[in-house]
């Protein structure tokens, strides 16, 4: 998650579930834990049963906020502007921790002269490029900073046209592990008075995000702002800590980046990261949802947040390491890392003298995620398709265009255990029963392959802290079932035999490809083999122990560094079930973190700048004087022998440049980055900006609505709902619930979990009920320009119609798990999303505009006419005439 | 002989188990609803390892409770109770259908005022009454006393004569349609056979349902009761821990945070036994009333109506 | 003796003879429930496992007896999740045993109007060469006159209830046939 | 205005209005058939032993058979009920005092064989000693067969049925009293009823004082015996019992006619009882407001409004 990763590193959860228990406050906000987590919430019972507060921001009164002492009903999409605020409360009342601020963030680095803020250019930074929609962020940067190219700046050839700007985009989700690159220290004022220090800057920045302001945007009245606030600070500092827990409430906007980059100000500002009881608990939201970023399924990065290289006309592998590796801090041995994954890659194939084979990797040339891969399906560019384990018809927005998308297709490989939607859309989707597509039109062929389950095969998940734990195989997969890793395994033995003798160039890649696995006691490809291979081996053959062991000469292969050491000493570590009574809190025997095992991360931050602990309550890691070493309950994350008072040498590079006092050790300049010079679309400071689909004006930037960094995906089955329409004049929210998993696959077919929540239903306020005439489970249509769906209606107080200013504001809260097939049944809430997109990870807003009505929906082409009535009433613009 | 109502210190032996040495502690739940996040773990865990059927498919609208009650095939039901923390003010008076608590009233439909909301939760349960009414009335014994002072429903000798359900004061156990035998909270028998805890308290995310000793279940409430009364949350209450109520304290018991009946527990059970003694003489002398109605019917045409007004006149 | 051992095992006799005078307990106490004991007792093998739903990787246990799972609960071990799951969670072993479960391949041809069956063998090896026609259709060696060694006519969107192992070998396998709209649940 | 109303609704708080007992799984009729069918036989046992007693053979006849007969009718109906009916010998598995049914199944068994052996004895004329050993154990067993049925409804947690725990016996026992008069007016010859018919109206008057007396004591729990259908059942029962005494008293002993209208009236009133009771419970069971109002006004009569606040 760039939020986390430009702020301190590395984009992991910088702490542990367990962990919570240690806060005075914990704020949950942008997640819903206790019906999301419910397990995983048990910490934050506990840290109640030790007397700790707990504040739940949530436009829904939801059974998180049941048992939170503070619950700030808030509108949808509006976090950043309560953030803010608490940032500007923070600085305005100098309630820093300021010797954690001056000694461990860039809060005394000095910005560039050319900086512009929003607050000077009506809500834009400096750099912006109208006609692209996007940014330059050359003047950004700290002053005097040499030259050297930073990330995704490297392409002179095509300054700001669409690929640059993609380019740059597509970069921000590298700082999964290893901060963007700055290439040398800032300059600093270390006692934050210099007008352009970053200090300074965010001052001015926030100064306008008041608690008034919070009433405006946020719908949150004052009094309830002052007591999070004050909640908040008196929860931080030397001897105490608060934490933060988001998930998919920040993660699914257009903004979302930006709205983890205030919380990660405000935690640094408060001094609340790398000790316990503090951080930032980022909570996924399925069982490898952080495994499938570290080692990647994602078009934009490689294994270990390596970044895929972008097409250029020449480039090697120095070329690419340099561009994205700064030269200081742990990144700085990137080039270990790209080679030892080229390594395990294609083995002996890859040698010094063909540059490793660098390359066989193929280059991106923009944003090639999921929406735009669907819109090129839909335009006939993407012919074949393999979902796997996913249900995008009813899981990912607007499910028209995931349809329409796979109704284009050659063929589409479905793997999964039920018969979900997405494998039979072409027979019962919605579009059949509206005439848009027809059976016997669609000329996809579809191959179902039934999947294994979770106790049907081995392997390894990363849960939500980072930590892999391995699973053992229980049973047999019935039938025709099949693990991923098997089929992919057979796959690749097929494609490569059916080529076997190909002298083809663009065969190589496969042909060459370490593709043997040994098999294990039941005939399965080895699991544990695989993993091996993640960990890495070292020249003799070995399982290395650790990233630091990582060479670029070759003599290494590593399929993931950062997972490095999960097979240490030969040993499966993820597999460690040491009870936790067997152990201390910290449990570093159960599993194994990445990275090395450190639970908590930055804990280097848990002492002070002269390496004692900040107090003896959160006292966490040290520096031993006499052993010279950084000792304590975790893992350092920090270089076991570097002294406080350690200066780096001037030019000294990678680790060697690291000071004492450095712990964010991923970054270039060893600091929490308050403000983030480079490795962000949208700007280098959170901005309040309105979701795409908003009802309101943004008071803060009156002229500028939304993000301007915004990425929109432009396909007929795209139109947006136009901001402060009278025709969609309330505000949607999809979530989940504790009963039901996601698109429903894994629990809409169990019964159960489908009797405990049997139909969809919407929830609206008593005051939105009487405006619209919506009675307590009648049916209600919900309408945006996407299509319109239909639902059961639960009028509850748990719903409030929230007061900005003069106006009052209706949310609808619309839980997203059912679809048609299953054993409950109903019309699919994420057909109502449009996608517009976070430009620095491109997720769509779970945010947008709608109208309510009682009644059910038009059945047939009926339906189509009334969406398009309320398209032309609402004047929506065809998103492929509007460029 | 047993006891019927009150105070009874050791449930076992008076169920025959022999001394209190002689046989294991009596094991319960207590539930404390104030941790209770209303995931309903304890519902599917519960129909997991008791291989308890689904129990219907129905959206109810009453807040997010689609399992309803207690029956034979839901053995622990997770209840939603949604209340507005104050009156609405300028709220018009139009009905949404919205569910009360309460019977019918319009100000209770009626909301959507500024003060917020309360939502509270609780796992309920079979309480395992120290006087359990469902297993005296059993006629099979197939509802008995285990040995850990547990009530339990014995599925190889039930009959499906149906008499536990209006026996029970707290409605709980309940008929199964299509099997006909009655089913409830075993309280995962089986289970404490071999020492584990009930799957319901295990599975339990927070702890609300803990599992244990009864004596050392009843300490750690009242602990716990204590504790939130100094945090200031006055509304807690302890229901079905006093072993001196109408049904001798309960096996499971319960924080509450609000009245019983607001969760849909009666107040003040008191178990049907308590009046047998009194029952089995009026039976006895209706009987005679009959038998010498009989008598008198053939005597002689006076001798009934004075039997009559003996009768009548004895039993005031 | 049978009778005899018959009159003397009716729960009456016990009741009249024993201390369990109401016939409340000990005397009510069937043969089943004398001999009752978990059914995980008796399973050949007790397997480490994490819970397939949110991530917060709640340990599990699975039980297995006969070649097919009995009981899945938590695994109290864990310093996580301390043995307890939520619904989802608990209601793993319908998951794994769901009656509904699809196991047998199923084909549905261009145009088609309903599923066909098709061997798993079969359908792998046409996989394959669909594989290799359409990369091979929209194989692109450079765009715009730079290098990109790709083609976009494959996509692939994963779940994240995948295995590391799994995600990394379909990367693996992926980047080397030069399809790049690799995707996940991760961005949605 | 409130002291206005007529019957002030009670204030109280539930869950969605949702009732807190489960209500009884026993059906209909099978059950208040079986309530019947014990009354007119246990009761019949006695009217067959005084009728031989005094040498009416007729009236002898018809109530041996109305005893064996509403015995075997009632085995069936209980037995009908039964969710398991195969199981129904697990009836006799253990004793149980503290459980009416128990204690009926104790009492009905042997009844039934009893009643069963003197009605073959009387219909075949064989072993004619044994069926009047016979005949006489099924009339000790009749009084409690007419009565205990009303244990079995009052030993629930159903608030109309248990508060009425006093009364309900004499209600049962006078209603069975009043059925196997009423048979006997019925079917056997008038010169042989005399006792049938004192049997009839004594237990008419019996159920009636009871019942009167249920209505009174127990407010707001009795009032699913005044209200809905139940209510009127028993306002039907009432008024059968009522003609029935009235024909009975005036003509019962003139008119066979009439004594056999009367007696079927009696019948049918007595079979409307056990109906209307039945139903009554149900009732009282389906609202929360009968199990906590007066539980809420027992706790605010021992002081503290509210329940059960330990520690």
């Amino acid at each position: 998650m760039p939020g986390l990763g430009t702020s301190f590193g590395r984009g992991g959860a910088t702490t542990n579930l367990m962990d919570l228990q240690n806060s005075d406050c914990i704020v949950i906000q942008g997640s819903n834990m206790a019906e999301a987590h419910p397990v995983g919430f048990q910490w934050v019972v506990e840290a109640t049963r030790r007397g700790a507060t707990v504040i739940h921001v949530d436009p829904r009164f939801t059974r998180t906020s049941a048992l939170a002492d503070v619950h700030v009903p808030i509108r949808a999409g509006s976090d950043i502007a309560f953030l803010g605020a608490l940032v500007n409360h923070v600085l305005s009342n100098d309630l820093d921790f300021r010797e954690y601020v001056v000694a461990y963030t860039n809060a005394a680095a000095i910005i560039g002269e050319e900086f512009r803020d929003t607050e000077d250019l009506a809500g834009l930074f400096s750099g912006y490029d109208a006609e692209s929609g996007s940014y330059d962020p050359e003047s950004w940067q700290y002053v005097n900073a040499p030259q050297a190219p930073a990330a995704g700046q490297r392409d002179p050839a095509q300054p700001g046209g669409p690929h640059e700007e993609r380019h740059r985009a597509a970069r921000s989700e590298t700082a999964g592990s290893g901060g963007p690159a700055v290439s040398a220290k800032p300059e600093r004022d270390e006692t934050l008075q210099h007008p352009r220090c970053v200090f300074q800057i965010l001052k001015r920045h926030f100064a306008r995000y008041t608690p008034e302001m919070v009433e405006q945007v946020c719908g949150v009245a004052p009094e309830q702002f002052a007591k999070v606030a004050d909640a908040l600070t008196s929860n931080s500092g030397r001897e105490r800590t608060s934490a933060f827990c988001y998930a998919v409430g920040w993660t699914h906007h257009s903004v979302g980046v930006q709205k983890i980059r205030t919380a990660s100000i405000l935690q640094t500002l408060l001094g609340n990261i790398g000790r316990p009881g503090g951080g930032i608990m980022a909570l996924r939201g399925h069982a490898s949802i952080q495994g499938s970023t570290d080692i990647p399924t994602l078009f934009n990065i490689l294994p270990g947040y390596l970044p895929m290289p972008h097409a250029h006309e020449h480039e090697n592998l120095d070329d690419y390491v340099a561009g994205d590796a700064g030269s200081t801090g742990f990144w700085g041995n990137m080039r270990d890392y790209a080679v030892s994954l080229l390594k395990s890659y294609w083995g002996d194939a890859a040698t010094a003298d063909n540059d490793f084979c660098f390359d066989y990797l193929p280059r991106l040339t923009g944003n090639h995620g999921t929406y735009e891969t669907v819109k090129g399906q839909i335009e006939g560019r993407c012919k074949g398709y393999f979902v796997v384990g996913e249900n995008p018809t009813v899981g990912s927005g607007n499910g028209k265009m995931q349809r329409l998308g796979m109704a284009n297709l050659d063929w589409l490989v479905v793997r999964d255990m039920q018969l979900i939607e997405s494998a039979t859309f072409w027979k019962d989707g919605p579009e059949i029963e509206t005439g848009e597509l027809a059976t016997a039109e669609i000329g996809t062929e579809v191959f179902f392959l039934p999947a294994a389950s979770h106790v049907e095969k081995a392997g390894s998940f990363t849960q939500t802290q980072r930590m892999l734990q391995w699973r053992d195989k229980a049973v047999e997969p019935p039938g025709d079932c099949q693990s991923e890793l098997d089929f992919y395994h057979e796959l690749g033995v097929r494609i490569r035999r059916k080529l076997a003798g190909s002298a083809d160039e663009m065969d190589r890649p496969l042909l060459d490809l370490v593709w043997d696995y040994p098999r294990d006691e039941h005939g399965d490809v080895d699991g544990q083999a695989v993993l091996r291979e993640i960990n890495g081996t070292g020249p003799d053959g070995a399982a290395l122990s650790s990233y630091t062991e990582l060479k670029s000469d070759g003599s290494t292969a590593c399929g993931c560094w950062i997972y490095c050491g999960v097979y240490a000493d030969e040993v499966n570590q993820a597999r460690r079930r040491k009870p936790h009574w067997e152990q201390d809190q910290v449990a570093a025997e159960w599993g194994w973190v990445w990275p090395a095992n450190r639970r908590i991360l930055y804990n280097r931050a848990s002492a002070a700048p002269d390496g004692t602990p900040w107090s003896e309550r959160k006292k966490y890691v040290w520096w031993d004087p006499e052993a010279g070493s950084w000792t304590g309950a975790d893992v350092p994350d920090f270089i076991a022998d570097r002294p406080p008072d350690h200066v780096p040498e001037d030019g000294a590079t990678g680790p060697d440049a690291l000071g004492g006092q450095d712990p964010f050790i991923m970054q270039t300049d060893g600091k929490a980055w308050l403000y983030v010079p480079v490795g962000l679309a949208d700007g280098p400071m959170p901005t309040h900006y309105e979701p795409a689909e908003s009802p309101v004006p943004n008071p803060l930037y009156p002229g500028q609505q939304g993000n301007p960094a915004i990425e929109n995906i432009k396909t007929a089955s795209n139109p947006m709902n136009p901001s402060l329409s009278e025709v969609f004049p309330f505000v949607f929210t999809s979530y989940r619930l504790t009963e039901h998993h996601t698109a429903g696959g894994m629990s809409r077919t169990l019964p159960y979990l489908s009797e405990l929540q049997p139909e969809p239903f919407c929830e609206v306020s008593p005051g939105l009920a009487r405006e619209r005439g919506l009675e307590h489970l009648g049916w209600a249509t919900i309408v945006t320009a996407r299509t319109a769906i239909e639902a059961r209606v639960l009028v509850t107080d748990r719903l409030r119609s929230l007061r900005l200013g003069d106006r009052t504001i209706e949310q609808v809260g619309l839980p997203y798990h059912w679809g048609p097939n299953g054993i409950v049944r109903g019309d699919a809430p994420n057909d109502l999303v449009g996608l517009a997109l976070d430009p620095n990870v491109h997720i769509q807003d779970k945010v947008g505009t709608c109208d309510i009505r009682p009644g059910r929906r038009p059945r047939g082409p009926a339906l189509t006419a009334y969406v398009a009535d309320y398209r032309r009433r609402a004047g929506v613009v065809d998103p492929e005439e509007d460029s | 002989m047993g006891s019927l109502w009150g105070r009874l210190d050791d449930v076992q032996t008076d169920a025959g188990y022999g001394s209190p040495d002689e046989h294991p502690p009596r094991m319960g739940f207590f539930t404390d609803t104030s941790v209770c996040i209303g995931c309903k773990a304890c519902e599917v865990a519960c129909k997991e390892w008791n291989e308890v059927p689904d129990d219907g498919y129905l959206l109810t609208g009453m807040s997010y409770d689609n399992t309803q009650e207690l029956g034979a095939s839901t053995w622990r039901h997770v209840a939603f109770v949604e209340k507005p923390l104050d009156v609405p003010v300028e709220a018009p008076p139009a009905d949404l259908g919205m569910p009360s608590m309460g019977p019918p009233d319009p100000q209770g439909a009626e909301s959507g005022g500024e003060g917020g909301v309360r939502w509270l939760m609780s796992s309920d349960v079979c309480k395992h009454c120290t006087h359990a009414a469902c297993l005296d009335v059993c006629p099979t014994g197939s509802l008995f006393r285990t040995e850990y002072g547990t009530v339990v429903v014995q599925p190889d000798i039930c009959n499906g004569c149906g008499y536990c359900v209006p026996a029970c004061p707290y409605g709980v156990i309940d008929l199964r349609e299509g099997d006909g035998r009655a089913f409830k909270c075993t309280l995962c028998y089986d289970r404490l056979k071999e020492g584990q805890t009930p799957a319901c308290a295990q599975a339990c995310p927070t702890e609300s349902i803990q599992y244990g000793e009864l004596s050392e279940l009843r300490e750690r409430a009242d602990r716990r009761l204590t504790e939130l009364h100094d945090q200031g949350v006055d509304v807690a209450r302890l229901y079905g821990r006093d072993p001196d109520d109408g049904v001798g304290g309960d096996g499971a018991f319960f924080l509450l945070l609000d009245e019983p009946e607001v969760y849909g527990l009666p107040p003040d059970p008191i178990v049907t036994t308590r009046d047998l003694g009194s029952l089995w003489r009026h039976v006895g002398a209706a009987a005679a009333t009959v038998a010498g109605l009989g008598v008198a019917s053939f005597a002689s045409r006076r001798l009934v109506p004075r039997l009559l007004g003996t009768a009548l006149g004895g039993r005031r | 003796m049978a009778p005899v051992k018959a009159f003397l095992g009716w729960p009456l006799v016990r009741q009249v003879m024993g201390a369990d005078r109401l016939g409340r307990g000990h005397a009510a106490m069937s043969e089943r429930s004398r001999g009752l004991a978990p059914r995980t007792t008796d399973a050949d093998e007790v397997v480490d496992s994490i819970c397939p739903y949110c991530a917060v990787g709640c340990a599990q246990k699975v039980f297995v007896k006969d070649g097919a799972v009995t009981q899945i609960e938590g695994s109290p071990a864990s310093p996580i999740s301390r043995g307890r799951l939520c619904p989802k969670g608990s209601a793993s072993k319908q998951l794994v045993t769901s009656p509904t479960r699809v196991t047998k391949v199923r084909y549905r041809r261009p145009f088609g109007t309903d599923w066909e069956d098709l061997e798993l063998d079969t359908a792998i090896d046409m996989i394959a060469d669909r594989v290799i026609k359409t990369r091979k259709q929209f194989w692109e060696w450079e765009a715009d006159g730079k290098r990109t060694r790709r083609t976009l006519g494959i996509a692939s969107l994963g779940g994240a209830t995948l295995d590391n192992e799994e995600n990394y070998l379909m990367k693996k396998l992926y980047t080397a046939m030069g399809a790049i709209q690799i995707e996940n649940q991760a961005r949605i | 205005m409130k002291e206005q109303r007529l019957v002030p609704e009670p204030e109280f708080e539930s869950y969605y209005g949702r009732p807190i007992l489960k209500e009884p799984t026993w059906k209909t009729p099978d059950v208040p058939l079986y309530l019947f069918l014990g009354g007119l036989a246990g009761c019949s046992a006695v009217l067959a032993e005084g009728a031989a007693l005094t040498d009416r053979p007729d009236l002898e006849r018809v109530a041996r058979l109305a005893a064996a007969g509403g015995a075997a009718a009632g085995t069936v109906a209980l037995i009908h009920d039964l969710g398991r009916p195969e199981r129904f010998l697990k009836m006799l598995r253990v004793f149980k005092p503290t459980s009416p049914l128990s204690v009926g199944s104790f009492i009905l068994a042997p009844f039934s064989a009893l009643s069963g052996a003197a009605a073959a004895a009387q219909v075949t004329g064989l072993l004619p000693r044994l069926g009047r050993v016979a005949g006489s154990g099924a009339a000790l067993l009749g009084p409690p067969l007419a009565t205990y049925t009303a244990a079995l409804l009052a030993n629930t947690a159903v608030p109309a049925w248990h508060e009425a725990h006093r009364e309900l016996p004499f209600v049962f026992g006078g209603s069975g009293a009043q059925a196997a008069g009423g048979l006997a007016m019925l079917l056997a010859p008038i010169d042989q009823t005399a006792p049938a018919r004192r049997m009839a109206l004594a237990g008419a008057v019996v159920e009636l004082a009871a019942a009167e007396t249920i209505l009174r004591r127990h407010g707001l729990v009795a009032e699913p015996y005044r209200t809905g259908r139940p209510g009127r059942l028993i306002r039907l029962a009432r008024n059968c019992t009522a003609v029935a005494s009235g024909i009975t008293a005036l003509a019962g002993r003139r008119s066979r006619l009439l004594s056999a209208v009367a007696g079927a009236t009696y019948v049918a009133g007595s079979l409307t009882t056990r109906f209307g009771i039945f139903e009554a419970g149900l009732a009282s069971a389906r609202d929360p407001k009968y199990t906590v109002v007066p539980q809420r006004e027992r706790l605010a009569r021992q002081g503290g409004g509210s329940a059960k606040i330990d520690g």
